[in-house]
Order: C-alpha cells, then structure tokens, then sequence
C-alpha cells in the first residue's frame, strides 16, 4: 500500500493495465508529449512510446469514433477527454456508436473502450466547461458508467473498465485529482456494479458518488456530533447500479439523502429515488430528498458558482430534515 | 462516357465473369427485397445499390482478407459484393434471427465478420470513424491491411469527414476514402450542398491525393481501385476516390424521386455496368447468350431460395431482447 | 374548426407564425424543394420563398448553430431535425451553446430558435433511428422542452414555442404525422408550462405525452370496462412541468402510473415521479409503476421491437396493480 | 518578417496611434488580469492575448457598426480591441455583477452587445456556427454587414470548421475566417494536429479565397485586412484568413509552455508589433519619446482604474444565481 494522489492512482492503474495487455492504447489531447492536461497520464510516453500514447488534434468526434473502430477490430482504446464537456461534439459516437455496436450488429461486435476524463465542475470554470454527464450517458443501453471517490476505487475501478468488453464511460473529477490516500499495490480490482459502504450508520444513509463523496464525509461528521449517524453509500458504478447494497442500507436506515453534483431535473438521483421509492416504499419513513446543483448553468462568480453546487450545509440539512421527520 | 472495351482485356475473363455475377447478384436481391418491401415483408427504411454495382464489384475485387470495410445504411451491395451469403442478408430484412445480425440491425445495419465488414451505419457520416479506426489497428497490429470507407455525396460536408480525414492524412492511416456520388443526398442535388463539388480536389486540405472515377464503368472502378489499392497498402496514406455514379431508384423505397427527371434517369440506365459488361462479354464470346440467360436464372433462384429461407425463418427469441445489450454480465444489471 | 392531420397541424402553425412576424425562417434538411421528409413543410417554400424556407446539407452542427447566431442577431429560426436522432452530432451546439448563452452572456443574449422534428421510434427504423430524447434535453437548464399528443395541441404549441423568447425543443412523432383531429382555427396558444387533463378519472392519473397519449387512451377504454376510471393527465410541455396540475390529479387518485417510450433508467418518468413522491408522498396509496422502452437498444426484428416499446397491456396491468394494490 | 516601414504611411498618423493606444490598451489589460490571478482576485482559465495584439486590432480597425465578431475563450483582446470598458472586462474577470457578462461568463465569456461581440466561446469550434449566423442574418435583413469569425490554429480540425465553411461558401455568406495561428494548441505544434499546415489553402476545398497574413505586422494586417473586408462586404462571399502569429505566455496562465524554446519566444517578442509601431512612430517623428511615455502611463492608470473598479464592485446579488437561464417567465418554473 502507497498513498497517492487520486491522478497517481489512475494513472498506475493505466500503467498496469497497458503492461498487462498491449492491446490496451491511450489517445486524447495533450496526453503524450503534455504528460496530460492534468497530468493523469504523466510518464506513459516515456514508458510505452508513441505508439501507445497518442496526442491527438482536437476532434473528438474524429478519434472517439477511431477507437470505436479499433475496438470493433480487436484492440482496447482507452480515450481521453481533456473534459467530458467536449464529449459533447462526440455525443453521436458515443450514443450511436459505442452503446450501439454490440446490438445492432447481434452480438457480432463488441466495443472493449474506456472514454475518461474529468466530468462536472472545475474551479470556476463557467458555464461551458462544467457539465456533468453521468446522467446522460446511464440513459443510453449498451454503456456502463462508473465514477470513483478516492484514489484506491479509482484504481479498482478503472483495471475493471479497462477489462470490460462493453464501452465504459469512466468519469473523474478536476477537483480530486489532488485527493490522497492508500492504494493496494499491483492486482486490485473492484468489480463493475458493486457499490460500497464508506461509513456505517444507522439512522440515515446517503448516497454519494464522486466528489459528493469528499462533503457527504463531511457532513457525516457533522451530523455525528449531533447525534445522528448517517450510512455513507457510495455507488461507485452508476450504471448498472448496486440495487441490493442499496436496499440493504434503506431498510436499516429508512431514510435517504442522495447527493449529486450535477443538475436536478431528469438527474440519476432520480432514478436512484425512484428504484428506492418503488423497491423499498414500505421501508421508507419520510420522503428521500436529492441535494444536486441548482437550476442554472453555472456562473463563473465565486459566491453564484458555491450557491449552485451541493454543499456540506445542505446535506447536512437534508439529512437532519429526513431524520426528525419519523 | 461509354465503357471501355479493352482489345487485350486487363481483367480476366474468370475475374470478369465473377464481377458479372456479383453484380447480377446485388441487382437481384435488391429487385427482390423491393417486392418484399411491397408485400411487408420487410419495414424500415430500404436504401437499394441498385445503379451503383460497379463501384462496389469493383473496388471490392482488391480487399484482402485483412482488410476492414464500413459503409452507410445503403449497405446490401457491399455485403453481398463481399460475399455475405444472399440468405444472411434477406433473413436480415426481415427480421428473422437467420440474418446478419441476428434481425436486430434489418436494412441499414449489416455486419459480417468474417469479412471484416464493419456495417451498415445509419448516421451520415457516423462511420468515418469506424473505417479509420481499423486502418489505425492495421498499424497497431502491421497486418498491412487497408480499410475501405464508403459514403455518399452528401456526406462530404459531415464534421466527421473532416476530422476523421485530417487523422488519417496525420497519423499515415491506410484508409481509402470513397465518395459514392450518386448525385443527390436524398432529394438534394449536391450542388445544392456542396460548395465546391470538385470532390476528389477535398484531399489537398489535407495533403492527401484525390481520384475521379466513372462508377458506372466496372472496368475503370476495377483497374483504377487495383493501382489505388495498391498505393494505400505501401504509402500508408489516406486517398479520397470520387467515383461518379447513379441511384435509379429512390432515395429510399419510400421515395418517388420526383426531383430528377426521366430522362436523367435514362441516360443512366444506358450505361448500365451490367448490361455493359454482360454484353461486352457476349460480344466477346466470352460467354453465349445462354450462358447469360442462364447466369441470370441461377442467380434469381438462389435469390429466391434466399427470400424462402428468410420467410421460413423463424424471428428472434424473445429471451434475446435484452441479449446483446452488454458482452459481460457484470453487476446486477 | 377543421379537422386536419397532425402534420398539417403543424405546418399551418409554421404558415400563421411565418405570416405573423418575417424574423421567423426554417432551415433543415428536405425543407424546402422536397416538402419535408415527412412533408411537415408541405406549401412553406413555396408561398414563403427560399428566404425564409431553406434546404440545407447534411450539416446538423453546422445550421443548429447558424441559428444560434441568428437568433442573437435577433432572427427567429426554426431548425427541423429530420429526425432528433441526428441531434446528437449537434448536441455541443444545443447544450453549449444554446442552453447556455442567455445565462453566460448575463442576458444579453437571448436565443429564440425552435428545434423541431420527430422523436422516438419510427416505424422499424432500428437501434440508430429511435432515439427519446427528451430526458437528456429536459436535463440541462437553458433549454424547454414539448412534444404534443395531438393535432390541436400541436398547433397551440407550437406557436407558442416560435414566440418564446428562449430555446424550445419541440418533439414530435413521425407515427402521429397522421393523426387526425379537430384544430382551432387562427390564433389558438397553448402556453407553455400547462400540461392539459385528456380525461377526467377518479382511480389512477396515467401520466402520457406525446405517441404514449394515444395508447393510454386505449388503455383507459380497456380499463373503464373493468370499472377502472383513469385520469389521463398530458404535461405536453415536459419542462417545465406543469406540476400543479399533477398534484391536483393524483389528490384525487392516489394512484399514478406514468408511461414514456423512451428508455427506463434516467427517464423523465423518474424525475416526474421523484416530484411526485416528494410533494406528494402522503397522497400515494401504492408506489408509482413507470412503463417505458426496455433497457436495449431498439431491435428491427418486428417482434422485438413491440416488446420494447411500451403498450396498452402493459399501461393496463400497470394500472391495475397500481389500483388493486390500495 | 520585418515591419514594414511605409515611406508614403498607407495609414494616417492618427489611425496609428489610435491602434497603438489599443494595443497597449490590450497588453496592460492582460499584464494586469496576470498578475490580478496570481493574487486570486480571478480563478478559472485565464488565456491571454499577449504577442497577438496587432491581428485583433489591425482587423478590427475595419469594422463597422453593424459588423459582428465572434471568437474563443481567449477574448479579452478582441473585446476592448472593439470598445470595451476595461472596467467592465476587469469586472468580468474578477467576477463582479458590473463585469460585461454580470460576472456570470467570466475570461472565457466576454460580451458586448453595442458592438455585436458574440462571445466568448469555450469550446474550441464552438463559435463557427454562431459566426455564419450572425452573417445569415444580414443577409436576411440586407444590413450590408459582414461577420468576422476568430479561431485558433487548433479549431481547424475540429468538424464545424468544414461544416460552417462549406454553408457559408454554399450560401453566399459575407463571413471573414479568421485563423490566428499562434502555432499551438495548447502544448501540440499545429505540425502535430494538422495535416495540412498550408491553412489559407483550405479555403479552396470550399471554392473560397484564402489569404495569408504576417500577424505580427500591423501594417500588413490593416492594409490587407482592409481590402479583403471591402471584398467580402461586396461580393458575400467567405474568406479564409491565415494570420501568422504568436503568444507570449502559455496557453493560459497554468500553462508553464515547457513545449517551447526560449530561442523561439524570444525571437517573436523581436517583432514585437507595440515595439515595432512605437519605434516607427517615434522615429517618424509622429510622437516623442515622453508622448509615448505618456500614452502608456495614462493607459496603465486606466487598466489600474480598472482593477480598483472591478476590486470594489460586488459580486452579483444571489437573487441572479437563477436569473437569465430564461428569458420568459412560463408555466410553474
Ligand atoms: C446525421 C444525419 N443526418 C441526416 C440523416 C438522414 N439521411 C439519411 S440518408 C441522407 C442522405 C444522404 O445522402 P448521401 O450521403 O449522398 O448518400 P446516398 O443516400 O445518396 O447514398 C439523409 C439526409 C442521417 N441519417 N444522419
Ligand atoms: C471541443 C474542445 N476540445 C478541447 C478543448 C480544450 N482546449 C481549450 S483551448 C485548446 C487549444 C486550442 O488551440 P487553438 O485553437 O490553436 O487556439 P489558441 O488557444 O492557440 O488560441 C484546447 C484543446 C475545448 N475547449 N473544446
Ligand atoms: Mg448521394
Ligand atoms: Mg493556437
């Protein structure tokens, strides 16, 4: 066990995977000669070569649907983009494409890729560069999508996607990039669709993915202090998701906060509350209530950008709210 | 231009007599899923190649085993070009799990694997990817392959064309480009959309070379594909192929074509590649007129055996509609 | 009052708005000289000139964001997608741009532009060529969202959409084009944000839009002979929702199944139905069943496709349990 | 490239100092948001315009009233090339409700609508369309407007280049390209992402003109730019501008620019255009020394009003946060 920064885990996990399997290649901007734009891919040119880390032009769309190709001919692209927010110009590749290929073709191609990159908001990055996309894409069959919340998950997690023979959209956050903690060394693999319980409670359990995880910790400390000991779940994979960890936690604790960092409506803690609402009514003993961003594109002003995102204050209300509401 | 009849033949009469019948094929099943469509056999969208089997016979007379090739939703002629048995592809529009792709894909998504061919996209320019993507993966693996990307007129002006020729020009992906210009995107002319229809000229943005081809004469597409063909497997760079054609039918079946006149139409079907190449072989007593006639009627039984196989098929399970949605089974999903 | 199908519905929204104020123009592919590819656009071109009524290549970033900047100019465009699948490789211009600019720019730049065309399955059209849409659009701030069950309320709509003042999605359904039914004519508005009650009931609120409409309706004859009386509720426009109208609706049932044909997981349902638990929670009598489209791309073979998509047995079993189940 | 120093001056003496005033305007407005981040009052990608000044403004010298501009992220340059307040662009960057975009765009979002200033676009390709709208539009209304359309070496590859290029050349739209190649994406040579680095050439793909610019030399581009505005003012069609140019710092201000030698920044910041123009205009005896000195000292004073400004203003009121994501009030939102 090390520790390491979240980036430094990601990008071990890239370094065994792609010595592991030489089918396993990286394209994206700035990710070979740049060392990544943030740095997450730093020393695999010098490692692996040219070959199998590619700086690319800025054509999303171009070598998104490359690795589609490349994946439908045998070999395993993981992508990057510089953002998710540029997966926007890919989006029929993606959509159409990679979540496509393996049925329409019945089962004759299937598209082994990893898409990654930092999805949702950067420091006061405005309103263009700070979509999260999860939502989106765990709407579409044929893609998994996973999010990870600390470096040894992210580790886990990605050697999982990267063996996946589906496309997995793998998203990670700017804001945690610095993020440290342990990291089992070598083989360490957490499986696609399996949640985790990052804190044991009893009286609230609420669901947290990604960054959301870093303020439902928080929070949990918050809410101990005055008594009320909140389950901490982290789903991990997005799509599918971890429905019986999930209904394991709700009928102990009977109540629920899910925390996400992106918008409200049409949001996959919609979904999440309806799976609860519709497996579990009878175990719940108030309304869930959702803390995600507000209803607005995001502004760049520091106090606008802190207004729209969830913050500890608010889970921490939410989960108060939900709790003396018996 | 009329076709060009070679006093010493550059193809051989084998070689011409199995393009003839690859074309004799496409145009029958093509002929045959029109009925079909009629009698509801088949829905959707039907886009036929019917017009344009001389680009397909011939360039396609080149690919190698390793070679990949990806195409639009008017995807029948290749495959079939390729050698996707007639069966396959009528089960496909059908719906029937005999097909192609198991009745999930039907028209505008064939696949076949053991060719290397990468389907059937439905999206105008959805495949430019794809096609370069494997011209990447026969550098990755140096298989020496190429990669064949068919498209239309009007897909000249998709983003992805852009994009994904500026990488292949990049990177020396051995891609050929194949502009299967039939003159209309739907009921645009491409003059109406393409701001300078010197298609071939398109390479020099890149750096690359461009061609011009009459698709109508199978000897042109055959001799000029085999040269290209063999540039892109040493050169390693991407080229772009114009090659002029003609769709006589519709758009798709749903369409009456009423933006073209008759006589446009006419003047194609005059330099019909098949009627062409069948009578230069007659001409050239290559084969008798019964020959021919026979040809043809073997070929419109094995079409037929095709549309009865399909008809007899049986639609897929149920239990595989949500089969194909992911290879692995991870999680609860 | 004539009686007319949905698409001339349609079209005659597109004449009375083009009339009334000459900042308005369409642009899309087969518009023009071909009528539309659904003839949607029947007689534009021709009483309106290729001014006003374009034909545009197979460009769909391209003249999506041509109407962005016109509509900053101060135009008033109103952009066919020939059909909304091909809306994902436009998709950065919608989000990004779109959705975006009256906020990023601090109002000074509003978009009044209308994105319109079919939604959803077509007939057999396979796994490309079905795509819902309206729940990734729904999720981004910036944009409305509306798809009309019939030909009056098209009309209604529709014009109100080409007056607003932001960006409108408008869904339609090539499977509707020929429905027919009485239209007001003239001046006839439907606001936007007013869903509409299709039928009264007392025991279970359907929640439909759009093609789903027409299949609760039938379900709901099926029903009414077993004594079950559905209120069926349209929220025509989808955001935002019109969600006194559904708390005044399932005040009276307390009971709700709610039918979309897109995809499940991330739907529309679940965020509808998510407001409704949460505002409604005490009213409910049974959980919410949401119908929709099976999690798998859409398949060709005929049998496949009709078990993917949702039905009236399938709303009529819903129903059933949702009333069984006091 | 030397600047070229006109015996007969093609601009009046008035005109130049004008320009120069707006380029230093420009390099003490980036000088100041540098140092305003390293001290925090401004967060987020911050992308100078420094080494570019004499493109934006030796364009914009030709603009008229009705004229649109529209460009990427690096907007600051562009926006005060046209009028904008410095307070109300320092108010932008320091995220303040006085800014030009309420403080809710930020450095990548600058607008300006008394100038018909479009943006401000953060994604690369992102402002094509918007451009060969606004030149629709005066088309539409016959305003006689042309649309000046700024992008990065970068964003030629990207698929709404060739899409809004061909519309644009297609329909007839008086849209300027305006490529400032600065020889970088980010840390990628434009030799690494395009395939071809003759840019102006890529006109041609289109049947348009291209042209290529000494960036660096003000003279040249105004001269130049102002005939080729004359031309697409009357003849509506597009044109390609290749506009050789450099930037001093690093893509933004995280960017340390480790892809590139001191040698060759130096020898860019050589030809320098405020230094060229500043010495021609001194030794033509147009200005003194201590006028110039002046000039400069009162601009700083103004950037510094401008810091101060933005540093008092509030931030906007959290009532706005929900604000201006709809114009229209509808239903129960
Ligand atoms: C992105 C996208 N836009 C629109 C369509 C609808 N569409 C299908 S085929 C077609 C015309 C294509 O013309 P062309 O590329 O010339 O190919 P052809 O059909 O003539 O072979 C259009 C507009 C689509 N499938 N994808
Ligand atoms: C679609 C998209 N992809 C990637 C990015 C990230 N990005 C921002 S600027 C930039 C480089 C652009 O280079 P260029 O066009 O040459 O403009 P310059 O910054 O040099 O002015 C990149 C890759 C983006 N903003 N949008
Ligand atoms: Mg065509
Ligand atoms: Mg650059």
């Amino acid at each position: 066990m090390a520790v390491m920064e979240m980036k430094e885990a990601i990008n071990q996990a890239l370094k065994e995977e792609m010595t592991r399997d030489e089918k396993v290649f990286i394209l994206g901007e700035e990710v070979a000669e740049y060392n990544g734009a943030y740095k997450v891919t730093k020393g695999l040119l010098d490692q692996f070569g040219p070959k199998r880390v590619i700086d690319t032009p800025i054509s999303e769309a171009g070598f998104a649907g490359l690795a589609v190709g490349a994946a439908m001919m045998g070999l395993r692209p993981v992508v990057e983009f510089m953002s998710f927010n540029f997966s926007l110009v890919a989006m029929d590749q993606i959509i159409s494409n990679a979540a496509k290929m393996y049925y329409m073709s019945g089962g004759l191609y299937n598209i082994p890729m990893v898409m990654r990159g930092p999805n949702g908001a950067g420091p006061r990055v405005s309103s263009q560069h700070s979509h999260n996309m999860e939502s989106v894409f765990a709407h579409f069959p044929g893609l998994h999508v996973m999010s990870p919340s600390n470096p040894k998950d992210a580790k886990g997690m990605l050697k999982s996607a990267i063996r996946c023979n589906d496309p997995v959209v793998f998203l990670e956050n700017e804001l945690s990039y610095g993020m440290k903690d342990e990291v089992p060394d070598g083989e360490f693999l957490v499986p696609i669709g399996k949640g985790d319980i990052k804190r044991e409670g009893t009286d609230v359990t609420i669901i947290a993915w990604a960054r959301m995880m870093s303020l439902a910790k928080t929070a949990a400390d918050e809410l101990a202090k005055e008594g009320i000991h909140a389950e901490l779940l982290d789903p991990r994979t997005l799509k599918p998701l971890d429905m019986p960890l999930i209904a394991q936690s709700v009928r102990k604790t009977n109540r629920v906060v899910i925390v996400e960092e992106g918008h409200f409506f049409c949001g996959l803690g919609a979904q999440i509350a309806d799976n609860i609402y519709t497996e579990l009514f009878d175990y719940l003993d108030s309304p869930i209530i959702r803390i995600a961003q507000s209803e607005n594109p995001m502004p760049y002003a520091a106090n606008l950008e802190a207004a729209t995102l969830p913050s500890v204050a608010k889970i921490v209300n939410a989960a108060k709210h939900v709790s003396y509401n018996v | 231009m009329a076709s060009v009849k070679n006093e010493v033949p550059t193809i051989a009469k084998d070689k011409m007599l199995e393009m003839l019948e690859k074309m004799l094929n496409i145009r029958h099943f093509e002929e045959a899923s029109i009925k079909a469509y009629q009698q509801k056999k088949i829905a959707g969208f039907l886009h036929t190649y019917i017009g344009q089997e001389a680009v397909g016979v011939g360039t396609l007379a080149h690919k190698q085993p390793q070679d990949a090739v990806v195409t639009t939703y008017r995807c029948h002629g290749l495959s079939l070009a390729l050698g996707l048995p007639p069966k396959a592809g009528m089960a496909e529009l059908f719906g029937r799990v005999t097909g192609c792709a198991r009745g999930k894909g039907g028209s505008m998504h064939f696949f076949d694997k053991q060719h290397n061919f990468l389907g059937g996209h439905g999206i105008v320019g959805g495949q430019f990817g794809v096609g370069i993507g494997a011209a990447f993966k026969s550098n990755y693996d140096e298989d020496n392959a190429v990669s064949f990307i068919f498209f239309g007129d009007g897909a000249t002006v998709q983003g992805t064309f852009h994009e994904c020729f500026n990488l292949a020009a990049l990177w020396d992906l051995p891609a050929i480009f194949i502009c299967e210009d039939n003159q209309y995107g739907m009921g645009t002319a491409c003059t109406r959309a393409i701001a300078n229809t010197v298609i071939a000229s398109k390479a020099e943005a890149y750096g690359c070379k461009g061609y011009t081809l009459n698709g109508m004469d199978l000897h042109e597409v055959h001799d000029r594909m085999r040269d290209i063909v063999k540039e892109v497997r040493s050169t390693r760079r991407p080229v772009l192929v114009h090659m002029k054609t003609y769709r006589y039918f519709g758009h798709s079946v749903s369409d009456a074509g009423a933006y073209r006149s008759k006589e446009e139409v006419d003047s194609y079907k005059a330099r019909d590649p098949i009627l062409a190449i069948s009578r230069e072989l007659i001409d050239g007593k290559s084969i008798t007129e019964d020959e021919f006639k026979n040809l043809q009627k073997k070929i419109k039984n094995q079409i037929q055996e095709a549309v009865d196989f399909a008809d007899e098929s049986p639609e897929p399970p149920l239990e595989e509609l949500t089969q194909h949605v992911y290879m692995d089974e991870v999680g609860n999903a």
